[in-house]
């Protein structure tokens, strides 16, 4: 399904993002290498989902995208605009071009605002000065996600809101200066599962009707095939496979990609006779990751004398780009 | 920052083994802690220095009082009688130079601050102009080191009963949460918005005026009693006032907020998880409750030790008491500069001990605390 | 809005809140009251004014409510003048060659158990040259007339009763004024109750001249509150020392929270070098003696109230709160919302102003009112230790007096009682507030 | 007593306590039971009551209740009869231990987590300090957590060494009943993957018992021998999990069945419209009537529990 003819909206190229550990406040003392050397295209219109366990650098990679972070190397490129560096002014004015939707959605809203202030505040910022225009625009958002009737949430708390309701404040915020790239971070792990589908539904809708490109970043594969088109596993600061959703979820060819897959539980009552096949061990410490493959201590299928030592790059296999020395 | 990703390293994270024992982490903490605090500690007196003598207020009234008195001393003198008016004058003069070159009034502010700052931070702090120890010395170390027992004597006491006391009725009140005594301690709490000198001036109206049981103030009767038995008690009678007055301006807030930290830290997930185990009550108490909280429990003794240090100024005043605060009080009075300078540097240090000693005991109970943000949590 | 009333009525649910608002309420009517009735430059120039401001007060007279918690009623000073009226009748009978003769008589009812101080006539005249000529009598209630004195009044002059020795060696006593109180050859040690005129008659012997005369009583007891060494009515300080008391309190804890808030903001929101010096600041005010310093600039500098104020305020804003607003803020700073904020283009100042420091109104609001004892009693120690305003009436000026003239050895308890009572009300309201506050804005207290 | 092989058998269990606002029917007329070496999954949505279920069972009760009663049979014997101190002696943690959700906060963050596993060893098995730390490691093994770890704090371990720690001092006095409450749901999958794991060899290899309480469906699949289905502080559905996961009964089951993303089917999940009741003052009749698309007259009244071959259902469908 992916269009080479569509237009790149976000270009990243080798982008590294690392924080510096320091002692005593002032000496340096390492880095962690959050995000190391990621490169991918995002086309106008498109839905990535981007799959790891927390401290995969997921988080990182998203918050360098939305220009709250500092890239340490690499080339960002927005509607081809070069915003790898932007300072004051116009990086706050990049920030206000890309919609973000938050993983916890009570924390996401100031407490202090009702629902109309909230959805304001992006507007005053970014310059809209006429009352009746916010006003207008305010209402118009809140019929999108389908906070209606609009009166009766307009002057209600955030605390006054269930979490279903909250989100759809928060994915109102993210759209409402009509962003064409919407970064939406587990937007609904932290809510019950009869809630969940309704809002990853309603973000959908909205995808579809404005044509927005969406990054969708989640830990749960089960629910990457109900929103994105195409899927980009991480794994310690690399993203280690890139595929055609469908072709991913069906056919994982990393080996870190299969032991996903093989943890991510269905309903089922077979589940409990059997064990399941896991690799050992944790994520690495990214201020020292292993040499070569980072998976490679825990991968049960690695090459010896060619996985600790090189460093896979993106092989063509299929439809999937993987870094793995097992498809060279 | 990237907090999730510092997380993800700290969990493997190789530690060098001197690092990791707990002499080694609170060694390296205290040292970079007793470090910085010296730098505080001598910024801090500077500050004092300077607050006494900017705009030369003090020096103004210093050379008034040299004249006043060299004049006065010549004039009164039969030995200089004889002399002519001018030549009088001039011996007046030349007395005044000496005397103001005595007290370093020639030279400019600034080095004559940085003097001071030298002296000051080596406790060499000078002779005092118009003040007397008891023993009729002026050496203002002697004036305050005299003074030091008696404000010691009283915070000590204070201090100790008002901490003590207060952390273990507050422990049992939160045991009895909503029980009448608990109510009562709430109810009473506001009273704590009063300084010890206000309460002071009751004590005294009601034991000292009314009932004539205690005496108004001073450390001592007069004339002091021959045994050190008889002056120990004296001393007893006469510190009951001053250090009541102390532990009743502080004591029901500090039951009602020790009462209110236990209840909140009592509702911490481990205490649960220590009630699920089917601990004794005594163990929770202990190792749940108590150990946690340590850190904040030690915290709070030094800043009311931090307090009531700075706060003696006046009680020991009202009740007379021949401490610290008081003598400051007095040369105060008297313009005495090096008197007060030394006072405050004798304060400014015991806080900065005071700051330390917190700081070592904190790093020896909190594993947590290290040198640097490398990888807090 | 509805929170503003929802809050409210959380508020009144407490009946700590209840009393700290009623004396908050008390202090402020007490406050207008004081404001308006003296003008500040006559409440300075009567605080300050000496004998000839204050000579109708006796000295160290407890206020006249104490009669009510004693059997023995002693006498309530009083004074009239026969300018003003007030019970005093003049009458005026034009005689023959320029002379007039003058009458004033004053009757009033004496029902206590103690001899008054003093006594006293000032006279006031009016003439060219020849000096008027006075005769005062005193009548008892038996109705026996005793003389007081004869003689010419210039133009001010003031006639003491019992130091006049004339009179004394007609009475053939030293103390006069028990001789004049009790019945002649009895030997009662009490006055006679019962209904006394003074009768002053004066003659002029000039067209114009006139006599006019104060009487003064200087009784043991004087007015609603007392008065000190200097004959001042302590109602003045006690009044006027409620405006002050509630300015310096919430101007001092209002600038102190607020300051410390946004500094705290600011430091935490910027991090590095900004954080780390008021970080550095905050642990040299920590070793700076807070009192001593505010000891020294009042010594050394000025003791203007204002001045107090605002080195209070500046030592006071690096305090250990500052760690406390750090720690939120810190929270805070990570917070989604805020993370959120900047995702869509906020700006340092407004994340600073609009977003961080709101959600901390509910820390702040109850801190702030429960401080506001602790900087009245500040000026109140200060005024103790002789370091108050030099021109303003306050109460622990009053306090201060009291110990400089030993009022607790002598049991004038009422002296350093009045305004005690004064500081404690403001203490207690708003530490009672206060602690309310706290409670409805921090949850966790809630059920605690 | 009670003739019944139930190890845990809870009777009309019910836990209100008291905010400003009115009393929260937290649990409210509780009724199921467990077999010995069983697991049984409480499942439920946040705020339905399902964790002061646990703390109802364990006594762990909040300062404010209103009223706490019912039966809690342990091996046939009540144990809501017991008093204080016999109830911490015997039951807590000697019979019924828990695994709480978030352990970071579960664990005393100033006591070496070697120390903290050895604690209830020590008061209810009356071991030396020695030979409870040989018990220590022992469970260290069990659990997979390396032993040197035994003189680490928590805050130097990460997310899914506390939780195995956690376990690790569940087991430590061996007990019948373990009481796992959401133990996974702040891990990552693959670590989720493996605690279970761990929770699948203690089950078949010591015979412990669990309650598993989670609001996660697929995962709790993972160790169901029975499931319990909590919807507004009732129990609406006790099933066996064969029958459970293949089709449940209630319509509230159905519909949060339905929800599930599945990673290797491809249907299309649905979500429920609305939200839960409050617990503050629950709708009375059926409390899943408002939301239910099958709702008729009956349901505003209270269900009674069906049995539908052996299936427990609180529902007007359900009764002939």
């Amino acid at each position: 399904m992916t269009d080479k003819q569509r237009d790149v909206l976000l270009s990243i190229q080798d982008l590294h993002v690392w924080f510096e550990l320091r002692r005593f406040g002032f000496g340096h003392a390492g880095y962690v290498k959050a995000v190391d050397g990621v490169t991918f295209d995002l086309h106008y219109g498109e839905t990535i989902a981007i799959v790891g366990e927390s401290g995969c650098g997921k988080s990182s990679l998203m918050k360098t995208i939305l220009g709250l972070n500092k890239p340490t190397r690499g080339a960002i490129k927005f509607e081809n605009l070069d915003v790898g560096t932007p300072e004051g002014e116009a990086l706050r004015q990049y920030r206000a071009k890309i919609g973000y939707v938050q993983q916890d959605p009570f924390g996401a809203l100031a407490p202090f605002m009702n629902v109309q202030r909230i959805l304001e505040e992006p507007l005053i910022i970014n310059g809209v000065k006429d009352p009746v225009e916010r006003e207008r625009r305010v209402r118009k958002v809140m019929e999108e996600v389908k906070l209606t009737p609009v009166d009766d949430f307009l002057h209600k708390f955030p605390h006054m809101l269930s979490g279903g309701q909250q989100q759809r404040v928060v994915i109102a915020r993210a759209i409402i200066l009509e962003p064409k790239l919407v970064v939406a971070d587990e937007p609904v792990s932290m809510l019950d599962a009869s809630v969940r589908v309704e809002i990853l539904k309603l973000l959908r809708g909205l995808q579809e009707k404005y044509k927005l490109a969406v990054i969708y970043i989640t830990h749960d594969l089960s629910t990457v095939r109900y929103f994105s088109e195409r899927v980009f596993v991480m794994y310690a600061g690399n993203v280690v496979e890139k595929a055609p959703v469908g072709s991913l979820v069906h056919n994982p060819k990393h080996p870190y990609t299969v032991a996903l897959k093989d943890a991510t539980a269905d309903p089922d009552a077979n589940n409990a006779l059997t064990y399941r096949e896991l690799p050992p061990g944790e994520p690495p410490s990214l201020v020292k990751p292993p040499p070569g493959c980072r998976f490679h201590p825990r991968c049960p299928r690695r090459i010896e004398n060619l996985c600790e030592v090189e460093e896979p790059y993106d092989i063509q296999a299929d439809d999937h780009l993987v870094a793995c020395w097992l498809y060279k | 920052m990237a907090t999730e990703t510092i997380t993800a390293t700290t969990g493997q994270a190789k530690r060098e083994a001197f690092a990791h024992t707990t002499l080694g982490r609170v060694l390296r903490y205290s040292l970079v802690r007793l470090v910085t605090l010296g730098v505080t500690v001598v910024i801090g007196i500077y500050l004092t220095i300077l607050i006494a003598n900017m705009g030369g207020y003090v020096d103004t009234i210093m050379r008034n009082e040299i004249r006043d008195n060299t004049t006065q001393s010549i004039l009164a003198n039969p030995a200089f009688r004889s002399l002519t008016p001018e030549a009088r004058e001039k011996l007046i003069q030349e007395k005044i130079a000496l005397e103001e070159k005595r007290l370093g009034l020639d030279k400019p502010f600034i080095s004559r601050s940085i003097k001071y700052l030298v002296n000051a931070l080596t406790l060499n702090l000078g002779r005092a102009i118009n003040m007397n120890s008891d023993s009729g010395s002026r050496q203002v170390r002697l004036i305050l080191l005299e003074r030091l027992p008696a404000t010691l004597l009283l915070a000590g006491t204070a201090d100790l009963i008002l901490f003590f006391s207060s952390v273990f009725i507050a422990l049992g009140l939160s045991r009895r949460y909503g029980s009448l005594l608990d109510k009562i301690t709430i109810a009473l709490s506001p009273t704590s918005s009063a300084p010890p000198w206000f309460y002071g001036i009751f004590l005294i109206l009601i034991f000292a005026g009314i009932l004539h049981v205690l005496p108004f103030g001073g450390l001592v009767d007069s004339p002091p009693p021959e045994t050190s038995f008889g002056y120990g008690l004296s001393v007893l009678k006469h510190l009951i006032l001053p250090a009541s007055a102390i532990i009743i301006s502080s004591f029901f807030l500090s039951v009602y907020n020790w009462r209110t930290f236990f209840l909140i830290y009592s509702s911490e997930d481990y205490v649960d998880m220590a009630r699920a185990k089917g601990l004794p009550a005594r163990d929770i108490e202990r190792r749940y409750i108590l150990r946690p909280t340590l850190p904040t429990i030690i915290t709070n003794f030094a800043l009311l030790v931090i307090s009531l240090w700075t706060g003696f100024t006046i009680t020991e005043t009202v009740f007379l008491w021949p401490g610290l605060g008081r003598t400051l009080f007095q040369a105060i009075g008297l313009y005495d500069t090096p008197v007060i300078v030394g006072s405050t540097i004798v304060y400014a240090y015991m806080l900065g001990i005071t700051v330390f000693l917190l700081d070592f005991v904190y790093a020896l109970v909190d594993p947590r605390v290290k040198v640097g943000g490398g990888n807090q949590q | 809005m509805s929170a503003l009333i929802k809050s409210t009525r959380d508020l009144l649910r407490y009946p700590s809140a209840i009393i700290g608002l009623l004396s908050i309420g008390a202090l402020l009517a007490i406050s207008a009251y004081a404001l308006v009735t003296i003008p500040y430059s006559e409440a300075t120039r009567l605080w300050r004014g000496g004998e000839d401001v204050w000579y109708q007060n006796p000295k160290y007279a407890p206020p006249a409510w104490m009669n009510f918690f004693s059997n023995e009623k002693q006498p309530v000073s009083f004074a009239v003048s026969s300018k003003e009226g007030g019970g005093m009748t003049k009458t005026v009978t034009v005689g023959e060659q320029n002379t007039s003769t003058i009458l004033i008589t004053y009757s009033f009812d004496y029902a206590y158990d103690k001899f008054p101080q003093e006594l006293i006539l000032y006279f006031k005249s009016s003439f060219q040259d020849k000096l008027p000529f006075v005769s005062v009598a005193w009548i008892t209630p038996s109705g026996e007339r005793i003389r007081i004195a004869d003689l010419a009044v210039d133009r001010t002059q003031t006639f003491r009763i019992s130091q006049d020795q004339k009179l004394q060696k007609r009475l053939k006593t030293e103390d006069v004024l028990p001789a004049l109180f009790v019945e002649p050859k009895s030997e009662s040690a009490s006055p006679v109750k019962g209904t006394y005129q003074i009768e002053i008659s004066a003659v002029t012997f000039e067209p114009d001249a006139d006599v006019d005369v104060e009487f003064v009583m200087h009784g043991t007891l004087y007015g609603p509150a007392g008065t000190d060494q200097y004959r001042r009515d302590l109602m003045l300080p006690l009044l006027w020392g409620t405006p002050i008391a509630l300015a310096f309190g919430l101007l001092a804890a209002l600038g102190t929270s607020l300051l410390t808030m946004i500094i705290a903001a600011i430091g935490s929101w910027y991090g590095g070098w900004i954080d780390e010096l008021i970080q550095r600041i905050t642990e040299i005010n920590l070793v700076l003696p807070f009192l001593a310093i505010l000891i020294m600039v009042g010594t050394f500098y000025s003791r203007s109230i204002w001045v107090i104020l605002g080195v209070t305020v500046l030592l006071s804003i690096f305090s250990g709160q500052i760690k406390t607003y750090r720690a939120v803020f810190m929270q805070s700073k990570v917070s989604p919302y805020i993370e959120a904020a900047r995702a869509y283009g906020t700006t340092d100042r407004r994340i600073i102003f609009s977003y961080l420091i709101p959600r901390m109104i509910p820390l702040l609001i109850p801190a702030l009112v429960s401080s506001v004892p602790t900087f009245v009693f500040l000026e109140a120690s200060l005024a103790v230790l002789g370091l108050g305003d030099p021109v303003l009436p306050t109460w622990g000026k009053v306090i201060e007096n009291a110990f400089a003239d030993g009022a607790l050895y002598r049991g004038l308890y009422y002296w350093v009682l009045e305004p005690a009572v004064l500081l404690m009300l403001t203490g207690l309201g708003f530490a009672m507030l206060g602690f309310a506050l706290d409670r409805i804005f921090n949850p966790r207290l809630r059920d605690i | 007593m009670f003739q019944n092989n139930n190890l845990l058998r809870i009777e009309d269990l019910v836990l209100h306590f008291g905010t400003t606002r009115g009393a929260v029917q937290a649990v409210d007329k509780v009724n199921f039971d467990l077999d010995s070496n069983h697991a049984v999954v409480v499942l439920g949505e946040s705020g339905c009551g399902k964790s002061s279920l646990a703390k109802a069972i364990l006594r762990l009760l909040p300062r404010n209740v209103v009223s706490y009663s019912g039966h809690v049979y342990l091996d046939g014997n009540d144990i809501m009869q017991l008093d204080e101190e016999e109830f911490r002696q015997n039951i807590r943690w000697a019979s019924i231990s828990m695994v709480p959700q978030a352990a970071m906060n579960a664990l005393n963050p100033v006591i070496r987590v070697g120390d903290q596993v050895a604690e209830p060893a020590i008061v209810h098995l009356g071991v030396s300090k020695n030979d409870a730390v040989a018990l220590v490691k022992k469970m260290f093994q069990h659990v997979g957590v390396p032993e040197d770890f035994i003189t680490r704090y928590p805050f130097e371990l990460s997310g899914g060494m506390r939780q195995r720690v956690a376990i690790a001092m569940a087991l430590v006095t061996s007990p019948n009943l373990i009481i796992l409450d959401e133990p996974t749901s702040a891990l990552d999958v693959l670590t989720q993957a493996s605690i279970f794991n761990v929770l699948k060899r203690l089950k078949s290899e010591l015979g412990i018992s669990f309650i598993l309480i989670t609001h996660d469906i697929a995962t709790s699949s993972e160790l169901a021998d029975r499931v319990a289905v909590m919807y507004a502080g009732q129990i609406v559905e006790v099933s066996d999990a064969h029958r459970f996961f293949a089709e449940p009964l209630h319509p509230y089951s159905r519909m949060l069945m339905a929800s599930v993303p599945r990673l290797r089917a491809d249907t299309e999940p649905e979500f429920i419209i609305g939200q839960p009741p409050s617990l503050l003052n629950p709708p009375k009749g059926c409390r899943f009537a408002d939301r239910c698309p099958r709702r008729f007259e009956k349901c505003s009244e209270e269900p009674p529990v069906a049995n539908v071959d052996g299936i427990k259902v609180k529902c007007w469908l359900y009764t002939s």
